[in-house]
């Protein structure tokens, strides 16, 4: 029996847009029937396109925002109906990581206070040393120096910010974190390390993830289980590892041979979406997809398709998954020269001899 | 001193553009935030500069369009050659009647760098009609042509409309439009894809590649991320602490890096095809320009640094055009870091 | 010649009979004739009627009138018209004439041109009551057939007649070729502006905008005088301002100050009228301490205006039990001359150990505290009359009309009642002077001082006189430019 | 790495302060103010002639050594009424201000936060009580609480302050919509907290800009209110009651308008670098 | 837009009425007696009880208000106690010569206010911006009725250069009417100027850092191109809100202006009303004055949502 920790039942959430003073009213289609479960200790991973819907999902499950219909249960409890002091336990064991670290946090309080406040909230009988310790340990949890506390976010580089806003969610000691895009706004070496932290955090404390990203390598990198999303809706859930190897939807195809990868002068078998993402307030009709999709045939304008098994845990929710090609199996990676190799070898193990004394380092300055 | 400049490795055609000990300083930090680059882009070629996020390359590319400004950032050091016509850049970059003619460039931000205000044919045709001599008329159509050159469906109806009634894709490609609607000679492309869908991003790229293989235009494209650069770029250069830390043909530089920091850079990267192993990072952050170390820049984060990097290693050649500022380079025949395992 | 005159604020309602404000009256001089007239040194002479006559019992005043008048409109003035006026003064029901013409029990048309007014009982002040607003003829015709919205478009006999008027901005006379003194009128039109502050109305004067002003004020004199273009006039008004204090009205009037005289004597003694003169007016004005100026032939010569006296004042303030001083709350309109006069009374009074007070309201608030008797001492004043009742009678009888102090002495009544009841001067001044022995010591109101009218004119203006009772009448007056 | 950062060792308590210190226009603003403020308080023990005590003999005089700002319209000295009317004249501003600051920012955070029918009816209020002429509304208070200077600073106050609620109102709605304010929900932050940590600070600054122009227009409104007799009540002076007065008589003695003229603009200048100063060095962004 | 139009003017209703118990209840919050300052020095009892008659005094407030309101919603405001004239006629004669004032004072307020903040903006930190500001906040600071008094002294008794009062309607003598109006609207516009220029600066510095105006520089625009067209553009939203909410800051400034110069406009009107208690007249005017205030803003919004292409084509 599979633990189950958080589950969104027909998740739909419409905007209404203007109807204010401005505009005939419009009605934005976020988020459409989504359904999914996530395990307990599992990494679960959204992808898709910008405005797709994530964010808004995210929200949802957070209980930031309300559904126009659907249920989210959080440890099997209806999460929707819960009376404010109620909440409590809820905010305690299920946090966020905003995407953007730059306006996610207050830039009118100190870290230390930013750190410090989820404790005020649900441990109201530290005293202030003891938090203060607290937040000093949680600082030193991401790779921040307690000194740091005492600064303001618009000191800290972006990893650091969200390493701040990391620091800040496992304060309450959360079960469950949800990451809004938590490492795309960051530059590479900085992802790297935020990916590893969240990687360890996940092993050490024993936390459920769920991550949202448009970045899909990121995600094969961190994730046991994917959904992918296009225009408010699931197209394709599954593995990580069955989704990666053996794409289903046209979509995830398109996103995956989208990615470019490091390797100057490879060829790739793209796969070439045509037009822009259709306007969530006017989605097309039939398979919402089906405006950019190489393979779209008359059925698919007509009939929205459900997600269907492909094997027991990989769904797909395509009209013709099983007609379409194939995507080729990404290259394995290029060979680098024999000195580079040497090289990226010499860097792997330098590393892990001076990663203990530069973290001492630190922690001395 | 630096060594070789960053530049093409095809020898026959002259640069387009040259970059001569550019140095860039933020009033009130005494010590340069870029220092000392040197680079050389040639026609129908594309040079990605690439570091880690707040290491300076918006600010350069700025100061090569003559766009800084001058309250905050203070240039002490630098010359630019562009067109036959050498540029100081203490005094003045590029002048009004060159930008935006001979030099475009596209920014990051393609959101926001549209004014909201005004409609996109008129923001594309003012960039002709300010450098051309020529009538409204003409500078529409012209703004029409590049709307779908670029890709953009219905131009005509776009033309007429406002940013805000574009997708962040459609409105970089407008971006882009704008940008080459004069044929310069020169694009500075600032990060153009990054905040955009891969799908997008991937539409791009190709727009680009396209339209600089059709003008021969030289470009100058920053990015931090290495995908990007792998497919676009003619030539790389590193950039660490406002530096160039290694600089060569892409292929040189991706199939045998040099440099510590590139090699960090590279190891980085979450691969579709690797393995999913804890991912190898560059540790700790970017000192701050008051903290900058002197000598090395990446010493305090390089796992191989020694008391000799207090001395500030030259840029210098290892392979044909592919030079790299390490003492220790190559790293794998070097003793002392053999030793040091 | 147009004649650009600056008053110091907008008139009211321009129709005699329902109209109450002193520079409304400016304007009807100019407009409306009246029954007679007075000169500079009070003396009634005719204006609409040529001669009058007092039945022998004082009960009936025979007037014959001036023929070949017409109102502006081409109504003939005649007795007919004299009786319907008089009738429209008493019965409108917006009238604010009602008591002055309170005496006047009928009105007998003799012939065309005389005219009979029959009363009761006599009543000595109801001549210089047809010099004012009372005796100011509206066309009975134009009255009629507007009612009470005569004031929107008056028509009267006087020289100039009525042509337009922006509320706030001016009221514009012009010309009335049938006058039937027209040869003494020199101008085309005349325009009344108001404008409030006085330095700009000078300022006005000095730039040509304007060619007389009304109410320089004082501590304007000098830079008026020494403008070479400019002319000062003055006039020592009939009015009087002064310190009201509440003797028995309601509660407030029940404390030392309203009920021992000795405190508000001590009052008067602490204050150097010649000084608040000088500080506040520049010396133009007169100090005074009854309610006719000295000037006045009704002054009672018998009590002058005393010199300070502290000393007087701090032994009367111990000789009514309080040697340590006293306070007194005043209230004092919020416009600066008071408030300016206000604050030297206390720095003397303060010499003397009498503490005062001062709160200042916006007129509306003082008057309607101090008529419901919710005051203990109130600056205010009086514009003055004709007749020297009219200064005295309602202040000081029991039960006047605006004897807001509630003072009341059977023997000032009977006294003041006398005056009126008399045609004779000695007589009257008699019973005056021995009403005034009683109040000088009661001294329900403390006078200060005598308002000075300062009328700023052009140099090139000709002619003009200046009245006591603050008119501007332009018989005469010419500008030569 | 080792490098100290001079940062970390301070207090950001300290560092607002050494920020204020280090900006030139505040630190003049900051001056001004502090000299009137000490002024007015130190009205009692300066050498100065009693501000009631008049002089017959010296009626609007010019400045002399005597009188070295010269004497008023009853021969008062100007300088000891500037200095005591320095207090009314601050309180005027500093108070009605802070009536207006303590009654509009939390009415609009409340409109701004919560929308709905509470925005409605706030909103409608302030729409109403703006369409109303200040002066007007400043009359009519004034006149209904009685005279003196209190009230009057209760009535300038209580006018102000729909300019601050929409102004609020209006940041709010833009705070609002910023992601830490969503994360300050998503941990669970009471909805109290979140508007005194979250949102106030950072509305604060264009308050804070609005604020300190007000105070101007409130020393001025003081002014008109004791001209109509429904401000500070003589012979206690205010700069706006001097001035007043002092208009009867700018060409016979214009230092009367001069002196309080040039503290009233001294003090809202001060005023306005010392705000343009706060909001900078309140702001942890600015460098 | 029409319909948006029709919305907006709904919601102004409920703040009209609620403006027009604020009003009414003035009667009640003032203190003095209406009558008592309608019937002259002699304050005759017989007139006085027929005074209160006659207005409705003596009837209870809410009686009057409806009263009021119903006269109100026949276009009727009563009469003024002390001049007879009917409200509506007073104010159709006011209306025009406020408005001219105040569009007048606009004027300047914008000719001076938007340069000298977009010069102040875009030299932020040097010697003119400094000056800009201490110029604007002397505007603020120095009280409307001095500096009229000032200039009435130096234009016109020194100079001589322009008439020290008064006002001639614009149908007369356009030419006059405008000369005679130039120093009021000077002075009434100084403090909105002030106000304008500090709130053009902030915006303009704003909108001076945001990355379109960097696209404009990038085109190789002229400084004073990419300043005046893409910059102000953008900075002239708060500008014209702002503009709107000063309208009412401008009559209650137009109330002492007008009384300094003689001005026969609203201001000085309703504040001889107030002290007259004439409430007829105060009661029309405010309200009047009100639903040009809303007016103003219902124009504002207009000019907002046409000024944002995002909201206009939406
Ligand atoms: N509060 C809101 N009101 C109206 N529309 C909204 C709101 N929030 C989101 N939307 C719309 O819903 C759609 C989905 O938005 P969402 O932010 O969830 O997308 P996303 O997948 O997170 O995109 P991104 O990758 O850009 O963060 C978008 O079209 C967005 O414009
Ligand atoms: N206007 C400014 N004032 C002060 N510092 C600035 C300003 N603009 C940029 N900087 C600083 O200059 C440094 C370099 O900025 P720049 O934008 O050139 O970085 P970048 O290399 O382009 O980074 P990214 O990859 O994030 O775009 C950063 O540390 C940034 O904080
Ligand atoms: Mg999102
Ligand atoms: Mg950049």
């Amino acid at each position: 029996m599979r633990d189950v920790i958080l589950e969104a039942r027909d998740l739909t959430r419409h905007f209404t847009l203007g109807g204010g003073l401005f505009e005939p009213k419009t009605k934005v289609r976020a988020v459409d029937g989504v359904s999914l479960t996530v395990n307990r200790g599992e990494t679960f991973a959204i992808v898709g396109e910008s405005g797709c819907g994530k964010s808004t999902l995210a929200r949802l499950m957070m209980r930031l925002d309300r559904p126009t219909s659907g249920q989210v249960l959080f440890n099997g409890q209806e999460v929707q109906d819960l009376a404010r002091r109620d909440m409590a336990p809820l905010r305690r064991d299920m946090q966020f990581v905003f995407q953007d670290p730059f306006s996610s946090l207050n830039p009118r309080m100190t870290v230390g206070k930013l750190v410090g406040e989820p404790l005020e909230v649900h441990a109201p009988e530290l005293d202030a040393d003891t938090r203060r310790e607290k937040v000093a340990a949680l600082l030193a949890q991401v790779g921040l120096l307690p000194d740091h506390a005492n600064r303001y976010p618009h000191e800290f580089s972006g990893g650091q910010r969200q390493r701040i806003g990391i620091a800040r969610a496992l304060a309450s000691g959360p079960r469950l974190l949800i990451g809004d895009e938590p490492v795309s706004a960051l530059d590479v070496s900085v992802q790297a390390q935020v990916v590893n932290l969240l990687n360890d955090l996940k092993q050490d404390l024993d936390l459920t993830l769920v991550i949202i990203a448009h970045d899909l390598a990121v995600i094969r990198h961190m994730s046991d289980r994917i959904a992918v999303m296009y225009l408010g809706q699931v197209v394709e859930s599954g593995p990580a590892d069955q989704v990666f190897d053996a794409p289903r939807h046209p979509y995830t195809h398109a996103l995956l041979s989208a990615i470019p990868e490091p390797e100057p002068g490879r060829v790739h078998n793209q796969l070439t979406l045509k037009g822009e993402m259709p306007s969530p307030s006017n989605p097309p009709a039939g398979c919402r997809f089906h405006t950019r999709c190489p393979f779209a045939q008359d059925n698919c304008r007509t009939h929205t398709p459900l997600l269907d098994a492909a094997d027991t845990d990989h769904q797909v929710a395509c009209h013709h998954w099983k007609t379409i090609p194939e995507a080729g199996k990404p290259a394995p990676p290029r060979r680098r020269s024999v000195g580079a190799e040497e090289r990226f070898a010499l860097y792997r193990a330098a590393l892990q001899t001076t990663q203990a004394s530069a973290t001492h380092r630190e922690e001395t300055s | 001193m630096q060594g070789s400049e960053a530049r093409s490795d095809t020898e026959s055609t002259n640069p387009i553009l040259q970059l001569h000990q550019f140095s860039l300083r933020f009033r009130g930090h005494p010590e340069p935030a870029v220092d000392g680059l040197n680079l050389s882009v040639s026609a129908g070629e594309t040079l990605c500069i690439v570091g880690e996020s707040g290491c300076g390359k918006s600010v350069s590319a700025m100061a090569l369009m003559g766009l800084l400004p001058q309250d905050i950032i203070d240039i002490p050091n630098g010359q630019m050659d562009f067109e036959g016509h050498r540029y100081d850049l203490r005094s003045d970059g590029l002048d009004a009647s060159t930008r935006g003619d001979r030099m475009a460039m596209i920014f990051q931000e393609p959101m926001t760098s549209l004014n909201p205000a005004f409609r996109i044919g008129d923001q594309i045709a003012e960039a002709v009609l300010h450098h051309r001599n020529c009538t409204r008329t003409e500078a529409t159509e012209s703004a029409l042509q590049m709307l779908r050159r670029v890709g953009i469906p219905a131009p005509q109806q776009r033309l007429r409309e406002y940013p805000h009634q574009l997708s962040g894709g459609m409105r970089q490609r407008v971006m882009i439009a704008m940008a080459l609607i004069n044929n310069p000679s020169f694009l500075i492309a600032d990060e153009p894809t990054t905040a955009l869908d891969v799908t997008i991003q991937a539409q791009i790229l190709d727009l680009i590649r396209e339209l600089q293989s059709e003008t021969g235009m030289g470009t100058l494209f920053i990015t931090h991320d290495l995908g990007v650069v792998a497919e676009i770029a003619t030539n790389v250069a590193v950039m660490y602490g406002g530096q160039i830390v290694e600089s060569g043909p892409v292929g040189a530089v991706f199939d045998d890096p040099q440099h510590p920091y590139t090699i960090g850079l590279m190891s980085s990267v979450p691969r579709m095809s690797g393995s999913r192993d804890r991912l190898i990072t560059v540790p700790g952050t970017v000192p701050s320009l008051a903290d900058m170390p002197q000598g090395c820049r990446f010493r305090t984060r390089c796992p191989f640094a020694t008391d000799n990097c207090a001395a500030r290693p030259a840029l210098s050649d290892v392979g044909p055009d592919h030079a790299v500022a390490c003492h220790y380079a190559p790293l794998e025949q070097q003793d002392e870091v053999r030793c040091a395992m | 010649a147009d004649l650009r005159i600056a008053l110091q604020s907008d008139a009211d309602v321009l129709d005699p009979d329902q109209s109450r404000t002193f520079v409304g009256r400016i304007v009807y001089a100019s407009l409306c004739d009246k029954l007679v007239d007075i000169t500079p040194d009070l003396e009634l002479i005719p204006q609409l009627a040529t001669g009058w006559e007092w039945s022998e019992d004082g009960t009936s005043l025979t007037m014959t009138l001036r023929e070949g008048v017409v109102f502006h409109d081409g109504t003939p003035f005649n007795a007919q018209a004299v009786s319907d006026n008089i009738d429209r003064s008493q019965n409108l029901e917006e009238s604010r004439r009602k008591s002055e013409l309170k005496s006047v029990t009928g009105v007998d048309v003799v012939d065309d041109y005389t005219v009979r007014f029959n009363m009761a009982a006599p009543d000595a002040t109801l001549l210089a009551q047809f010099a004012d607003r009372a005796g100011m003829m509206v066309s009975p015709t134009a009255a009629k057939a507007a009612g009470a919205d005569f004031g929107l478009n008056p028509v009267c006999s006087g020289p100039f007649s009525f042509k337009e008027r922006v509320a706030q901005d001016r009221i514009a006379l012009e010309r009335f070729p049938d006058y039937w003194n027209a040869g003494e009128i020199h101008f085309d039109s005349v325009t009344f502006l108001p404008i409030p502050d006085t330095t700009v109305r000078l300022a006005n004067l000095q730039s040509g905008d304007i060619d007389m002003l009304e109410r320089l004020a004082a501590t304007d004199l000098a830079q008026a005088e020494g403008d070479g273009g400019i002319d000062v006039e003055r006039a020592v008004s009939l009015g009087y301002q002064g310190i009201t204090i509440n003797v028995n009205n309601g509660d407030k009037g029940d404390n030392p100050w309203g009920n021992d005289e000795r405190l508000r004597q001590a009052l008067s003694y602490a204050l150097d009228r010649d000084a608040i003169n000088q500080v506040v007016f520049e010396g133009a004005f007169a100090p005074g301490n009854q309610p006719f100026p000295p000037t006045s032939p009704w002054y009672d010569t018998d009590h002058p205006v005393p010199a300070r006296d502290v000393d007087k004042a701090k032994a009367l303030l111990a000789e009514a039990g309080f040697p340590d001083g006293i306070d007194l709350e005043v209230q004092v309109p919020n416009t600066t001359v008071p408030l300016q006069l206000m604050q030297v009374v206390q720095a003397m009074a303060a010499e003397a150990g009498i503490n005062v007070e001062i709160t200042s309201k916006e007129f509306a608030t003082l008057l309607a505290d101090q008529s419901a008797g919710d005051y203990q001492a109130s600056q205010i004043g009086w514009s003055g009359r004709v007749d020297p009742d009219g200064n005295i009678h309602q202040f000081m009888t029991t039960g006047g009309g605006i004897n807001d102090s509630h003072y009341s002495d059977p023997k000032v009544d009977d006294m003041l009642n006398n005056a009126r009841a008399s045609t004779d001067f000695d007589a009257r001044k008699a019973e005056y002077d021995s009403a005034r022995d009683i109040l000088i010591d009661d001294m329900p109101i403390v006078y200060l001082y005598h308002q000075t009218w300062i009328w700023a004119l052009d140099s090139d203006l000709e002619g003009f006189t200046a009245y006591p009772d603050g008119m501007i009448r332009l018989e005469g007056v010419t500008l030569d430019k | 790495m080792a490098v100290a950062d001079p940062i970390l060792s301070r207090r950001p308590e300290n560092r607002v302060w050494k920020k204020f210190r280090t900006h030139k226009s505040a630190m003049l603003g900051g001056f001004l103010v502090a000299f009137f403020v000490l002024i007015a308080l130190a009205a009692p023990i300066l050498p100065i002639p009693d501000p009631a005590a008049t002089d017959w003999g010296a009626v609007r005089k010019p400045p002399t050594a005597a009188h070295p700002l010269g004497t008023d319209e009853i021969g008062r000295d100007v300088l000891a009424r500037m200095i005591w009317g320095a207090q009314a004249s601050l309180l005027a501003g500093v108070v009605s201000v802070g009536i207006a600051v303590l009654l509009g920012v939390p009415l609009g955070i409340v409109a701004g936060y919560f929308g709905g029918w509470t925005d409605a009816v706030i909103s409608r209020c302030t729409e109403a009580l703006l369409a109303a002429p200040f002066l007007i509304l400043a009359i009519a208070l004034a006149a209904f609480l009685g005279p003196s200077l209190t009230n009057a600073m209760i009535a300038i106050g209580l006018s102000a302050t729909p300019i601050f609620i929409r102004l609020t109102r209006g940041q709010v709605l833009s705070v609002k919509a910023e992601d830490y304010v969503t994360s300050a929900r998503a941990i669970g932050l009471p909805t109290p907290k979140i508007l005194t940590r979250y949102i106030f600070p950072n509305v604060l600054p264009p308050v804070l800009v609005q604020a300190t122009l007000t105070i101007a227009t409130a020393i001025i409104a003081e002014a008109s209110l004791s001209f109509l007799g429904l401000g500070q009540q003589p012979p206690a002076p205010s700069w706006g009651s001097m001035l007043n007065t002092a208009k009867n008589f700018l060409n016979q003695a214009p230092w009367m308008a001069m002196w309080p003229g040039i503290a009233i603009f001294l003090v809202v200048l001060g005023f306005n670098l010392l705000g343009d100063g706060l909001r900078d060095a309140l702001d942890p962004r600015e460098h | 837009m029409l319909s948006f139009i029709l919305r907006r003017i709904l919601i102004a209703i409920p703040t009209i009425l609620l403006i027009s118990v604020f009003v009414f209840s003035l009667q009640k919050l003032l203190p003095g007696d209406p009558v008592l300052a309608m019937a002259g020095e002699e304050r005759d009892p017989e007139v006085l009880e027929f005074l209160r008659e006659k207005y409705r005094l003596n009837d209870p407030i809410p009686v009057q208000y409806m009263t009021w309101v119903g006269n109100a919603l026949r276009g009727d405001l009563g009469i003024s106690l002390r001049t007879n004239q009917p409200v509506t006629e007073l104010i159709a004669e006011k209306l025009p010569v406020t408005i001219q004032l105040a569009v007048m004072a606009i004027l300047f307020a914008l000719v001076i206010g938007i340069p000298a903040g977009i010069l102040s903006a875009v030299k932020k930190g040097t010697v003119t911006d400094y000056v800009a500001n201490i110029v604007a906040l002397s505007g603020l600071s120095i009280p409307n009725f001095w500096l009229g008094i000032m200039l009435i002294l130096l234009v016109s008794v020194k100079l001589d250069l322009l008439p020290a009062s008064g006002y001639v309607p614009l149908s007369e003598d356009p030419v006059k009417s405008i000369t005679t109006m130039l120093m009021p609207a000077f002075v009434l516009g100084t403090a909105l100027a002030a106000t304008l220029m500090r709130h053009t600066r902030s915006a303009m510095l704003g909108v001076l850092k945001s990355d379109y105006v960097r696209t404009a520089r990038a085109k190789g625009l002229h400084e004073r191109r990419v300043v005046l067209k893409h910059a102000f553009r953008n900075a002239l939203t708060p500008i014209v809100t702002l503009t709107a909410l000063l309208f009412g800051e401008l009559i209650a400034g137009a109330v002492l202006t007008e009384q300094i110069f003689t001005i026969p406009g609203f201001g000085k009107l309703v504040v001889d009303a107030v002290f007259n208690r004439d409430y007829a007249v105060v009661q029309g005017i405010v309200l009047v004055t009100a639903v040009g205030f809303i007016f103003m803003n219902l124009l504002a919004d207009v000019a907002y949502v046409l000024l944002n292409p995002r909201l206009r084509t939406a």
